[in-house]
């Protein structure tokens, strides 16, 4: 049998407190679980506020932290065997991640074709200039940029819808078959989120790679997800299918978190937050 | 001072009514930089006019470099170089007189402020004193802009509390020991305890989690009514705007591009930019696929001649790319830069019906 | 509470780290010399007239128990200790028989006073000013005051206080340039006694001064102009918060906690530049006394006097380090 | 980026750099001028002694009949290779442990950064005369220079480590991990050139700090006496009690030109962080405002 893409089988992390005296542990992250099939290419979504441990979890899968408890294995594999340098390139070119402020993630020093380029190199091993040229501009194409438009530019001289096209087009470089995206629009402009959101399901439905898409905002999750987990300070509290749950959450926190999301059509009935009590939910 | 006859009052009252309490008229504001011998001029806000009426929430929108923090620093007047006001005036009708913003001394300015114009700033970390508490916070902001001192003045504050449902035992707390909600809260407590005619909110909830966003935006609403302020609520999030304010304007590279009530803009948007925003949010429910504007906003540091949309503009005709389009009424209370829009209304009215399904 | 005890056990650690850090290191520089130090000192302590070869034997006995020579290595390391902990360095060489511990008692209020009256002024002078010129940054006097401190700032103590000399000596000689008090002086004179040793006390001071107040000054300047720029800073002037107020309580305050954790971090070398300005101007303290002992080729005196200042530099940096969490509330995250 | 045409930028827009490199540009041909010296460094009594300036001799000539011009430039060229012997040396230390302090965190930064912290605290001069006194005639230029290093390079580590710790978290350096660049293409193309604009100022500061020990140290006689330095010219001055007898150009020439050097090098370094600030950085480069 073929194993699934990924299995998160029973996870925490646990960080111990700060100070000498005090060993406070905090659990970030609390026996999670989850797997994705390799034959169903998917959008996965991950949801929480702050402090739910979902970034924890992102880094946890994509091997830049390890779990405290519990396992996690691509392709069958465990990542805790993961330990030389050319494990760690052969596990990057299958999970590729994309990060949340497209301004931060290109060196402002540096033009941002060389990550584009050194991926080239180092996943795809394209030794000549001319190979690796040609393997960029397929990846810029696929997120309808091309390798003129890019070549040689700097962060500063792009949008942040761009500069994220970008950064999908460097994770494409080695054709991974899983791609962590971390509030990969939260700082992207409203007219651009949108072309950003579409590519990944254009990713999942031509090129066949699952996306684990960690977020706090439910009206994209509902737009682009197959399936999402809601977390709550390090739990799973729910479960299942994106339109399912979002359409009709069970779990309290789930609940609340439904109930919180502002829809336009409070503009439409004029009503918007009058129906609300005033009394609000003190923290 | 001249005793009115009675009608007469009622009149001027009535005057005073039709009055907005801001008038923002063809104002820019440019950034002037000098470095290594480079000059630069980016124009943040370019010939923006509005008015913003007594009891209302008064929506800005836009994107970043869409000149929305621009305006409303110069709208408190608080600016600083590079900053500069070119052009235009900035003027508030208060209770007590009319005053143009920009012709007032540093010390007229200081005693308005609070008492009439506050301030919500994005951010309730970095906008509280780290090393000060509450309390002392409270003091120096509203002690001299109200006239109780002493115990009444704690008094004031600890009922002003409750109102917003704080404990009166934050005001012994010092910032970081606070929780972001909590913060936020405390924040516009300490915008709105002088009662406050005019209340400035700078993207108040962006970085809060969605649970507690609600509960602040209800909040603030909830205290404007009990005021009876003016607020201008400046944020990216539509959402937040269809449920929060009364009018809506649109920014787009340092202009207005579009105002109306916030309820109208919502059910037909007029200018392509607009309808482009409203159509595109994704909504729980909706299934319709959504779609991102191509290109990316312009550089304010080189405009470029014409609409500022039109690189980006599915209607845009060639009268677009020679000459800038003015904000034009449409209807009463309603009010579009665009050519397109404004030469024929109707031919917008059939895309609408692809807004809602 | 609870965060201020995590911080204190943080802190007394590192105090614990320094001292044994610094006597390891006074440990090694004695121990690790390819010359034989007692025969060194004793043709260095007899270089000036004839002894007689009994005290001569006497000494090298006393010399080599002294320097830690005798016994294992382990042996001489924990006797080496041993007598740090106590206090004892053995009698002084130069002055014999009076025990190292007497001169040093001696001269340590001397320096202390030096060093508490010119570090404080220093300080608070120079961030005061800095504070105001990144404050007020358009003020002609304290811009002028900037350039002029810059200038001196880079200037290490000792071209300072060797010009101040030089100006207040020879140039334009209205005040002592040598000595703690006047040789003369009457010391059951209360008050005309103090005023000789303030008076005497003013050249060393202000010399002091001048070096260490640029680095203050520019320091202060920069992070206010830094902290003008807070959000929390525009928010009181967009309410109308008096400016003074802003400034004292938004500005300054917000400054002073960098600044005192900076004062810790640069007592060593302010300590350093009381030694080297005590000894321009022969004041009769720590510093004086250390180079005199070298002179003299006093080893005991020499080890005594750099053990104790290594204790009693980080003992005032532990100091300051206690008294931090009354500034900044946010001790926690330090 | 072409540094040439920083410097050429940075030579014209800011003035506390013009006058920094000229100050400093003076102080180099005055050093470099000694190989064209017409008496050895250290014969003594080759010219008359005690002359005030004059045509012959400039800056007049020392009670030990030596002309003090030439014998300055001797001073100030080893002087000034002492300050940068020290700077480099302590220039790698600091950048090690900073560097590696920065990026492995935990308990390697913890034991470093303790050890940091107590270079930074323990008071340095002591410690040197202590050395001094052990040492006495085998202290050598170049062992005093490696002491000095040893002990001089905590307070630029934890400077250099607090930029390692933050470029660390930031996501540029994330997305080079993915990327595929290892550690070293990491530290040294994506982090050095942020890290590089403040060692150079922490060089020219370090050289200001060290010269001032040298100098020190050589006027209380504490270092190899017979090696023409700064420090050396004055102590020996003060040995023939030169400003009682009024021979004051032999204190004052060496004081103003190593003032000059400190000064010259202090602005060099301020003028820097023009440089070092990103914000001004990338305004340079033509980004947004």
């Amino acid at each position: 049998m073929k194993p699934n893409l990924l299995d998160v089988d029973n996870v925490s992390k646990t960080f111990a407190g700060r100070g000498l005296f005090s060993r406070r542990m905090k659990r970030a992250v609390r026996n999670v679980s989850f797997s994705l099939d390799a034959d169903r290419p998917e959008v996965f979504t991950i949801i929480g506020e702050s402090g739910s441990g979902k970034s924890t979890l992102a880094s946890m899968i994509l091997n830049t932290a390890r779990p405290t408890g519990g396992s996690i294995r691509f392709e069958g594999r465990d990542l805790a065997h993961i330990r030389s340098r050319r494990d760690r390139v052969a596990f990057m070119s299958r999970v590729q991640a994309i990060f949340q402020n497209p301004f931060d993630a290109f060196n402002p020093l540096k033009p941002v074709d060389r990550y584009l380029y050194t991926a080239a190199e180092v996943f795809s091993g394209c030794r000549t200039k001319e190979a690796r040229e040609t393997r960029v501009d397929d990846a810029l194409h696929k997120v309808g940029l091309s390798l003129a438009e890019v070549s040689g530019r700097f962060p500063h001289e792009m949008s942040g819808g761009q500069l994220q096209r970008i950064a999908i087009a460097r994770a494409l470089v080695s054709s991974p078959s899983l791609i962590v995206a971390d509030e990969p629009v939260s700082m992207i402009d409203a007219s651009l989120r949108m072309t950003v959101i579409n590519l990944f399901r254009m990713l999942r439905d031509d090129l066949g790679v699952s996306i684990i898409y960690i977020t706090h905002d439910l009206a994209t999750a509902y737009y682009i997800s197959d399936r999402l987990i809601i977390m709550q300070t390090g739990e799973v509290v729910e479960a299942g299918d994106a339109r399912q749950v979002l359409a009709a959450p069970r779990h309290p926190y789930s609940i609340r978190l439904r109930e919180a999301v502002l829809s336009v059509d409070g503009a439409w009935r004029g009503t918007g937050l009058d129906a609300e009590a005033i009394q609000p939910s003190l923290r | 001072m001249t005793l009115l006859h009675p009608a007469a009052a009622s009149a001027a009252a009535e005057d005073d009514a039709a009055i907005p309490l801001l008038s923002v008229d063809r104002l820019k504001a440019y950034y002037r930089l000098k470095l290594f011998g480079i000059d630069r001029e980016v124009r943040a806000v370019d010939d923006v006019t509005f008015a913003i009426g007594r009891n209302e929430i008064y929506g800005l929108a836009g994107e970043s470099s869409s000149g929305k923090s621009t305006l409303i620093k110069t709208i408190a007047g608080a600016i600083r170089p590079p900053l500069a006001v070119e052009t235009g005036s900035v003027c508030f009708n208060f209770s007590d007189g009319t005053r143009d913003i920009y012709r007032l001394t540093p010390r007229e300015l200081g005693e308005i402020r609070w008492k009439r114009l506050s301030y919500i700033m994005q951010g309730s970390m970095s906008v509280l004193n780290p090393v000060r508490r509450i309390r002392h916070s409270f003091t120096d902001f509203a002690l001299p802009h109200v006239p109780e001192k002493g115990a009444a003045f704690a008094e004031r504050i600890g009922r002003h509390l409750e109102r917003l449902h704080l404990e009166r035992s934050v005001l012994d707390a010092y910032p970081h020991e606070l929780s972001g909600g909590m913060r936020q809260r405390v924040a516009i407590a300490l915008a709105t305890v002088c009662g406050p005619e005019f209340i400035i909110a700078d993207e108040p909830t962006t970085a809060l989690d969605v649970i507690v966003q609600k509960g602040v935006l209800a909040m603030l609403r909830g205290i404007q009514r009990e005021l009876g302020s003016s607020v201008l609520f400046v944020t990216h999030d539509m959402a937040v705007h269809a449920n929060l304010t009364d009018r809506l304007g649109i920014m787009y590279a340092g202009r207005l591009v579009e105002e109306g009530r916030t309820r109208d803009l919502f059910r037909q948007p007029l200018h392509p930019y607009t309808r482009h925003l409203i159509s595109s949010l994704p909504q729980i429910g909706d299934d319709t696929p959504k779609k991102g504007l191509e290109g990316s906003p312009p550089n304010l540091a080189a405009p470029l001649s014409g609409c500022r949309f039109h690189p980006r503009c599915p209607l845009a005709i060639d009268i677009c790319r020679r000459e800038a389009p003015p904000m034009v009424a449409v209807a009463p209370g309603r009010r579009v830069a665009c050519h397109v829009v404004t030469a024929s209304p109707d031919a917008v009215a059939p895309a609408m019906e692809e807004v809602r399904p | 509470m609870k965060p201020y005890l995590t911080y204190l056990s943080k802190r007394l650690l590192q105090f614990a780290v320094v001292v044994f850090v610094g006597i390891n290191i006074a440990y090694v520089v004695t121990h690790s010399t390819p010359i034989n130090p007692v025969e060194q000192t004793i043709s260095a302590a007899t270089a000036y007239g004839s002894t007689s070869p009994e005290a001569i034997e006497m000494m090298r006995r006393s010399l080599s128990e002294l320097y830690g020579l005798e016994g294992s290595p382990w042996q001489q390391y924990l006797s080496f200790w041993q007598r740090v902990l106590v206090g004892d360095f053995g009698p002084s060489l130069s002055a014999f028989p009076t025990p190292v511990s007497e001169l040093i008692l001696r001269a340590l209020p001397w320096t202390v006073g030096l060093l508490l009256v010119s570090t404080l002024l220093t300080w608070f002078l120079g961030n005061l000013l800095g504070g105001l010129a990144g404050y007020y940054r358009e003020n002609r006097v304290l811009r002028a005051f900037g350039v002029v401190t810059a200038g001196l700032h880079p200037v290490p103590y000792y071209v300072v206080a060797f010009v101040m000399l030089l100006a207040f000596g020879y140039l334009w000689p209205i005040l002592p340039i040598s000595g703690g008090a006047s040789m003369a002086a009457d010391r059951t004179d209360v008050v005309g006694f103090a005023l000789d040793v303030v008076i005497h006390s003013i050249l060393p001071v202000l010399s002091l001064m001048a070096a260490g107040i640029g680095g203050w000054f520019m320091g202060m300047r920069s992070l206010v102009s830094n902290i003008v720029t807070e959000d929390y800073v525009t928010y009181a002037e967009l309410a109308g918060v008096r400016r003074g107020k802003i400034l004292r309580h938004y500005v300054m305050r917000n400054a002073i906690g960098p600044q005192v954790t900076g004062l810790a971090l640069q007592l060593g070398a302010i300590f350093n530049g009381a030694i080297i300005t005590e000894q321009v101007f022969g004041y009769p303290g720590i510093g004086s006394l250390l180079i005199s002992a070298v002179h003299a080729g006093d080893y005991s005196l020499v080890l005594g006097i750099t053990t104790i200042s290594i204790l009693g530099v980080s003992t005032m940096v532990l100091l300051i380090d206690l008294l931090y969490p009354l500034i900044d509330p946010r001790v926690e995250a330090a | 980026m072409n540094t040439l045409k920083v410097l050429r930028d940075l030579f014209y827009y800011n003035k506390e750099f013009a006058t920094g490199l000229l100050l400093v540009l003076i102080v180099v041909a005055v050093a470099a001028s000694s190989f064209f010296s017409p008496y050895p460094p250290l014969d003594v009594y080759v010219v008359p002694p005690d002359l005030p300036p004059s045509w012959q001799h400039p800056f007049g000539t020392t009670s030990r009949g030596q002309d003090v011009f030439w014998q300055l430039t001797f001073a100030i060229r080893n002087t000034l290779l002492f300050g940068i012997v020290v700077a480099v040396i302590s220039r790698v230390i600091s950048l090690c442990v900073g560097l590696v302090s920065g990026y492995r965190g935990g308990w390697v930064d913890r034991v470093l950064m303790s050890l940091n912290d107590t270079f930074v605290v323990i008071p340095l001069f002591p410690i040197l005369v202590l050395f001094y006194f052990i040492m006495r005639d085998q202290m050598t230029w170049g062992l005093l220079a490696l002491i000095v290093a040893l002990l001089g390079w905590a307070y630029d580590a934890r400077l250099i480590r607090s930029i390692a710790m933050s470029l660390r978290t930031r996501e540029f350096t994330r997305q080079a991990v993915f990327s595929g660049m290892g550690t070293g293409r990491i530290v040294w193309q994506e982090h050095l050139p942020f890290v590089l604009p403040i060692v150079f100022s922490t060089t020219l500061n370090n050289i200001n700090w060290s010269i001032g020990i040298e100098v020190t140290l050589s006027v209380l006689g504490f270092t190899d006496i017979n090696t023409p330095t700064i420090g050396g010219m004055i102590y020996w001055a003060n040995q023939h009690t030169a400003l009682v007898s009024g021979i004051w150009w032999w204190v004052a020439f060496p004081i103003a030109l190593v003032v000059l050097l400190f000064i010259g090098l202090f602005l060099l370094a301020i003028s820097m962080n023009e440089y070092i600030d990103p914000r001004s950085r990338l305004s340079r480069l033509g980004g947004q405002a």
